[in-house]
């Protein structure tokens, strides 16, 4: 099952949400990454998101079933955003489903921190200054 | 000679000017191949930054580049 | 500031959302809390919150107040069903708001614990068996 | 004698048969008008289970009831 997507339009949470939605589901955490207006210190007019599709949908497939066996939880989602993004705009959700909070939570942060760590996906950021850059952080 | 396709994302794409080329190569191992290329292109990131993939999976620095395979140097990523 | 809100209407989570959108904000983290079809191994038809709404509301906002001042976040919410819920709906919100998504989950965390352990709601729960229960955790 | 108005909620308003009532009292302290109601209704949650509040905010269970004022025992919460 594909719970892990790139998406190259606009994000819309409540049917993400809805997709989760499960009689036996007492707990829902879900974070979302927003694109911010500054970064390091230097103000950020807006960005884009490059990813390596094969890999990225191998790698991010393959952390949601991680935290599927790892947590007792009941399903999980994460869609990120590839191409332009303005300020404000999401760039990458998670949302897990649990009959408590406690897996809940702790699923939400594993898919993110691993998304983060290893998926192929780039940010490149245009500043208000002028110039651009891609984040390769070490 | 191994012909494999390479693919180059984020600064190594605009260092390398193409986001994909045809490459022949007599290196041993993927690592060698990095080196030949990081050579020819000026990559700025070392290869102890870098992962490898070879065909949409994650692989080894030590494999031999296998011949038609896609072989992708894999920059830090930034998602999220 | 009304942070903390008891509502005797069902909850949007997209308006919810929408009220904590802010160009400084990267990280977004969520929970949620749903009436679930079974509890402590009996099966649950629907159930019934009530509160001491002035209670409740002094509590809310000083779990709030305190994420605030505890928590590196932007802003946090947090808001509370009362009246009769159905299987599926939402309990509970909280929402947090912040640059990094380390403080955003430890006050999203913090919140709906402190929600839990010490605002004065109350939930009543049917049975599938025609039985109905307060509880009263210990 | 003091004159305050007692709010219950879930399982003590079940037990009372009233969400609230008005107490003329000579209970020195909060503990003591808790002990008078709960013979008075039967309620089965002891003390120490239980949080007490006056005009809406927590008190400790030492004060003495005030005239006037609106005093609400609070059973164990499960909001969430």
């Amino acid at each position: 099952m594909t719970r892990f997507i790139l998406s190259d339009t606009p994000l819309d949470t409540a049917n993400l949400r809805a997709d989760l939605l499960d009689a036996r589901v007492g707990a829902y955490a879900s974070f979302e990454g927003w694109v911010r207006d500054h970064n390091d210190g230097r103000q950020v007019n807006g960005l884009r998101y490059e990813a390596y599709a094969a890999l990225a949908g191998n790698e991010g497939n393959r952390i949601l079933a991680d935290a599927l066996e790892q947590f007792e939880i009941i399903d999980a989602q994460c869609v990120h955003r590839v191409g332009d993004l303005v300020i404000g705009e999401l760039a990458v959700w998670v949302g897990v489903t649990a009959a408590h909070r406690d897996p809940a939570f702790a699923a939400c942060r594993f898919i993110i921190d691993a998304v983060k760590a290893s998926v192929p996906i780039w940010k490149h950021e245009r500043y208000a200054d002028g110039s651009n850059d891609w984040l390769h952080p070490e | 000679m191994t012909r494999a396709t390479v693919l180059y994302f984020a600064s190594l794409r605009d260092a390398a000017g193409v986001d994909t080329e045809v490459v022949d190569t007599k290196a041993a191992d993927l690592a060698a191949l990095y080196r030949e290329l990081q050579q020819r292109h000026g990559f700025a990131i070392a290869m102890e930054h870098l992962r490898v993939a070879v065909d949409g999976t994650f692989v080894r620095w030590q494999e031999a580049p296998r011949d038609g395979s896609e072989v992708a140097f894999i920059p830090p990523v930034s998602g999220g």
